[in-house]
């Protein structure tokens, strides 16, 4: 999976969790959850999306790695690798 | 201004007619044993003794007699403070109150003046069953000629008197037995007070409370646990009966499109019967909810204490009532 | 025959508007179906059927609205007898029709007939509208007609805010224009959301209506300022030490697939739950004094990403184990989203929390929810400095809150309630 | 009788005139009621004038004088100018009243003139308390209160007398005891029908006179002024008199025989009284003719000045109920 492939998923499934805002604008070390405004709920809710779209596991463990869009985009691509 | 004292309803009643006695030679105190008794709820305690047999005079038990008497007086020069002991005598001198205090001035076509003022103390409150428990406020109030007010407050207990005898026409002030001890804070140079407006005791938005007298401070309190609750009730003291000051509690209705009438006269054809009328005739389309009344139940009024609480509205009346017209 | 009436589906609920029917007549109706979408104060909300029975007529249509208990539709019943028993009810449905309206009297026995005297009855209202003066000339000068509102006054007359709220929602009619306002627009891609859980990946949700957000957020005006105004709040706080039970998750979670993972909330939901055991008394309703409830349905509130709450109940939470309760807060706070909750879910809580999650407040003071008479407050997670075992550490701690309705129970069962959810924390595996 | 000698031709010829000036212009009200230009109540003091005549002459043009609903001769004999009365019971608003009153409220202040009470007793406490104003101001200047005998037996008769006598103030109470309460006659209404010793029942000086004989109660009139004014204490005087008419227009008189109104006609005060100068040379025929003459013109002037009175705007309606210038 390209790095693209990953963003455009990431960037799909957020916008799923919050409609209301535009993923793309957001910069690769801004925290997504504060800078969308998504809940623990949500955010939760996203990484079972994600699993299920890339077949990609994340234990809770790891969920420091996932706060910014360049820190989870990097996870998910050493992860899928 | 800034200064404020102590004071209870009794000595304000008492500070305002020793002031009046002072400041005017031609004023005299007249009542059943207002004098060596003290009067009957100790208002006028030491006034004898301060200003003499002359100015403080013991009357025989003789209400239209010596009310006529202070009619006359007035007639002919004096200003007399005329004290019926309380308004349960008042009818015997009803007749010298309706057909000569309130007729003169018209009947001799603006000649006479009557400026005497009759004070009477009244309503319930003390555990004095039928015959000594009344609010006949509203039968004076209907009387054209008479001014009839209301002492609702400690200022207006220290400052309506003096008012009231500098007025050509015959005043009629109603005072409340049972707030005589009611201490309050007003400011240590208070003065006469008006007698021909109402008065907003508390602003507020939601809701009109128009009351006189006792339900004043009742009000005052219901519209403070209202304000807990969000709500912001507007409290009007009318202070004057008759006439009426229509423009302040219609200005107020206006404002709040909601109105509750408080008084312990009964109900039927009581002040704030006139008062809903003439919010029905002045500000009906301002109305966003009926006009609700509070009165006294129709009833003589009864000797023990839980009945006779029942008898009047009281705080916790107030606020349900308002509460069920904002949110019926 | 019966008529199916506007539920009530809160205290609070005044009218409702008939979005779309569910069922057609004729058709078979059994407990629990979904009749209509209905749209409140509180959003669009699915109403249900509570008996057997064939809906025969419509009594208003989509787009009407009707106060709290005006008939909605007719129905035949079956089996067990509507609230109001009725002659025909009794004995066998539709062929016995004009049998059993003959023996209701004067009435004439056609159905032609009860239209017409539905359509006069109609007519009637129309001419005896109840509205305030004032609403009647704010109205009249605003050209608002006021047979289409519902009041809210007195005896149900319409009030200035009736109109003004009217007038206010007409504004938003207009449909789609490229200039309507921001809220709007959020509000309807709000509504148009696929929720990311598995199977609720549907299609954009259509029932969501302009006005609805601002609908919600009037709602939750109105019960927090009648909770302001009735009810005399106490408060309680207590710091929980939240190490055991964020270990626990945290062991728990490891072993897990990311979609069979727990929330804190969970615990929370949970401890709440047992806690209410040792003091019934928060797990009920003011109405007229204290009414215990036996169920523990725990509302649990959902903000909503355009402002606005819903508190959904969890159901019997006191014997859901905490997979049960997690499975729960995945089928309903999506729904809770895309405002697809069902009527009973919003109106069946006994108590009520709030959790702002780890990103929010250290404490959270809440305003109970009438007539509910609890309402309990869990802030953020932060590592402080902490006595445990005479020793000052930093650990996770959390701050709970309670509000108690002061009407219905005093500090002191308060604060056993406290202690009594401290002591579940500390021993999440047993939750 | 003392007062014979003293009597000058002048004040004879001025009495006389005020006699014969009440009789015409009453017989001139009766045919103007019966032509509808008067309305409401007339009540007519033919027979009783010697009383008005005879106690009114005795007073200073400061001293008050407060009358009945059967008043006109007493304003007659104050001097109030007959056109205002009779203005004034028109309606007119030249009147003395400005047409507020009415025949039954005459007032003039100029002429210390108050009324005009039409409550039967009302006005006897505002006697005793004008008489208490005159004390509290040390003026020296009485009170007279004129009353029939039917306001004895109200309880605000015994009060005032009580007051005036208990307070000791300045006022004279004139008893005009004509036999009937309306159609009542004395013996039916009291126990004791000497009014006077119900007087002296309250420490008050009482004395009855013949009311229709105009000499006699100038004598009894004129001592009990005087007394009055000196000892500055109450005084009853009370005149048996009679009422030669109906109570008021509107009175079958069913109540007392012709033979006896004929009887008492005999006892006319006026002939009387006439026929008293002529013997005794203080009026001449010739005074007579022309002061009938002058009777004549002065009532016709009373009528056309009425006549030509105008009617208060509808739009003034409602003045004279409070003060105008509550400066005053």
């Amino acid at each position: 999976m390209t790095r693209e492939e990953i963003q455009s998923a990431i960037f799909e499934l957020l916008k799923k969790t919050a409609p209301d805002t535009d993923p793309t604008s957001l910069k690769p070390d801004e925290n997504i959850r504060e800078a969308l405004n998504i809940d623990s709920f949500d955010a939760l809710q996203f990484l079972v999306a994600l699993n299920e779209k890339l077949g990609i596991d994340i234990p809770e463990e790891d969920y420091g790695k996932t706060a910014t869009l360049g820190s989870l985009t990097d996870y998910l691509e050493e992860k899928s690798q | 201004m800034s200064e404020t004292i102590k004071i209870t309803y009794r000595e304000a009643l008492k500070a305002g007619i020793r002031e009046a006695l002072f400041n005017d030679e031609r004023v005299f105190l007249m009542g059943e044993d207002v004098g060596r008794y003290g009067g009957a709820f100790a208002v006028s305690k030491g006034l004898l003794e301060e200003f003499g047999e002359d100015r403080i005079m013991d009357v025989p038990l003789s209400e239209a007699g010596f009310v006529g008497a202070g009619i006359g007086a007035s007639l002919a020069g004096l200003k007399p403070i005329v004290e019926v002991m309380t308004v349960n005598f008042a009818m015997l001198p009803m007749d010298q109150i309706a057909n000569n205090a309130a007729t003169l001035l018209h009947m001799s076509g603006g000649q006479l003046n009557v400026p005497v003022v009759i004070r009477m103390s009244a309503g319930i409150g003390k555990q004095l069953a039928a015959q000594h428990s009344h609010s006949w406020e509203p039968l004076f109030a209907h009387i054209p000629g008479l001014i009839v007010v209301s002492v609702g407050t400690h200022e207006d207990a220290r400052g309506m008197l003096s008012t009231a005898l500098n007025s050509p026409d015959p005043v009629i002030i109603f005072e409340y037995t049972s707030m005589l001890n009611m201490e309050a804070e007003i400011p240590a140079d208070s003065g006469p007070t008006d007698i021909s407006r109402a008065k907003i005791r508390r602003e507020g938005k939601d809701i009109s409370i128009i009351t006189y007298g006792i339900g004043v401070y009742k009000a005052l309190e219901a519209a403070k646990r209202l304000s807990e609750q969000g709500i912001d009730a507007e409290v009007i003291d009318l202070r004057v009966l008759r006439p009426l000051d229509e423009d302040c509690f219609i200005k107020s209705v206006s404002k709040t499109h909601r109105a509750l009438l408080v008084e312990e006269a009964w109900s039927t054809i009581n002040v704030s019967s006139e008062v809903s009328a003439r919010i029905m005739e002045k500000a009906f389309y301002e109305l966003d909810a009926p006009v609700k009344r509070l009165g006294g139940i129709e009833v003589p009024i009864p000797y023990p204490l839980h009945l006779e609480n029942a008898s009047v509205p009281q705080v916790e009346d107030i606020e349900n009532a308002v509460i069920k017209i904002l949110r019926p | 025959m019966t008529e199916f009436l506007m539920p009530s589906l809160g205290a609070d609920m005044e009218a409702g508007t008939l979005v779309e029917w569910k069922k057609k007549p004729g058709d078979q109706l059994k407990p629990g179906d979904i009749i209509a979408e209905v749209e409140t104060q509180k959003g669009l909300i699915e109403i249900e059927v509570f008996e057997a029975g064939i809906l025969e007529d419509y009594l208003i249509e989509e787009g009407d609205k009707v106060p709290v208990g005006a008939p909605m539709a007719k129905l035949k019943s079956e089996g067990t007898p509507g609230k109001i028993p009725e002659k025909d009810s009794e004995t066998h449905p539709i062929q016995e029709k004009e049998q059993a309206t003959e023996s209701e009297g004067p009435v004439p026995s056609d159905s032609i007939s009860e239209e017409t005297s539905s359509k006069e009855k109609s007519s009637e209202e129309k001419h005896r509208i109840k509205a305030s003066p004032l609403a009647r000339s704010i109205a009249e000068k605003n050209n608002v007609d006021l047979t289409s509102l519902t009041g809210t006054g007195e005896g149900g007359a319409i009030t200035k805010a009736d109109v003004e709220q009217a007038m206010a929602g007409e504004k938003e009619t207009p449909k789609q224009s490229p200039e309507t306002t921001a809220v709007k627009d959020t509000v309807e891609k709000k509504a148009e959301q696929e929720t990311p859980s598995k199977q609720v990946m549907e299609p954009p949700a259509p029932s969501s209506k302009p006005g609805q957000q601002e609908s919600i957020r009037a709602a939750v005006a109105a019960a927090m300022s009648r909770s302001n105004r009735e009810i005399p709040h106490y408060y309680l706080e207590k710091k929980i030490d939240m190490l055991a039970a964020m270990s626990w998750l945290k062991d728990t979670n490891r072993q897990r697939e990311i979609s069979g993972r727990l929330l804190p909330a969970v615990l929370f939901i949970k401890a709440v739950a047992k806690a209410i055991d040792s003091t019934p008394a928060l797990n009920a309703v003011w109405d007229n004094g204290l009414q215990l409830k036996n169920e523990v349905n725990i509302g649990f509130v959902i903000s909503l990403r355009a402002g606005g709450l819903l508190v959904p109940a969890i159901r019997n939470a006191d014997t859901k184990n905490v997979d049960e309760i997690m499975t729960a807060l995945n089928d309903m706070i999506p729904r809770a989203r895309a405002l697809k909750l069902r009527s009973s879910e919003l109106s069946d809580s006994t108590i009520t929390i709030t959790s702002l999650g780890e990103n929010g407040a250290e404490k959270v003071f809440g305003v109970i929810y009438p007539p509910q008479v609890a309402i309990v407050g869990f802030g953020s997670i932060v590592n402080e400095p902490l006595v445990h075992d005479g020793m000052l550490a930093v650990r996770p701690v959390l701050h709970v809150t309670l509000a108690g309705d002061h009407r219905a129970t005093d500090g002191l069962t308060g604060s056993r309630f406290l202690e009594a959810l401290n002591n579940h924390l500390q021993n999440p595996e047993k939750l | 009788m003392e007062t014979k000698d003293k009597l000058s031709a002048e004040k004879a010829e001025k009495l006389l005139y005020q006699l014969l000036l009440m009789r015409k212009f009453e017989e001139k009200s009766a045919e103007l009621y019966t032509k509808e230009k008067i309305r409401g109540f007339l009540h007519l003091y033919i027979g009783e004038e010697a009383v008005a005549t005879g106690v009114i002459q005795a007073l200073k043009p400061e001293d008050n004088v407060l009358g009945t609903y059967r008043e006109h001769a007493h304003a007659l004999a104050r001097d109030v100018d007959a056109g205002a009365i009779m203005a004034e019971m028109y309606g007119k608003q030249e009147g003395c009243s400005r047409g507020r009153g009415g025949s039954m409220h005459i007032f003039d202040k100029e002429k210390n003139f108050f009324g005009g009470s039409a409550i039967v007793g009302g006005h006897l406490p505002l006697a005793t308390g004008m008489a208490l104003a005159s004390k509290k101001l040390k003026k020296d200047n009485i009170t007279v209160c004129f009353f029939g005998e039917g306001a004895a037996a109200e309880g605000i008769f015994h009060e005032a007398l009580n007051l005036a006598s208990l307070w000791k103030v300045p006022v004279l109470f004139v008893c005009e005891n004509n036999l009937y309460a309306m159609g009542t006659a004395l013996r039916f209404s009291h126990a004791v029908q000497e009014i006077e010793k119900k007087g002296q029942a309250y420490g008050i000086e009482s004395k009855a006179v013949d009311g229709m004989d105009l000499l006699k109660v100038m004598a009894a009139a004129n001592k009990a002024v005087e007394q009055v004014r000196n000892s500055g204490e109450p005084y009853l005087l009370v005149c048996n008199t009679y009422r030669f008419r109906a109570h008021s227009m509107f009175d079958a008189e069913l109540y007392r025989k012709k033979s006896e109104v004929e009887k008492w006609k005999k006892r006319d005060p006026i002939p009387k009284f006439r026929k008293y100068l002529l013997k005794e040379n203080l009026i001449s025929e010739t005074q007579l003719q022309e002061m009938e003459e002058r009777l004549e013109t002065e009532i016709q002037k009373a009528v056309d000045f009425a006549e030509a009175g105008t009617w208060e705007a509808k739009e003034e309606l409602t003045r004279f109920v409070y003060s105008e210038n509550p400066e005053s």
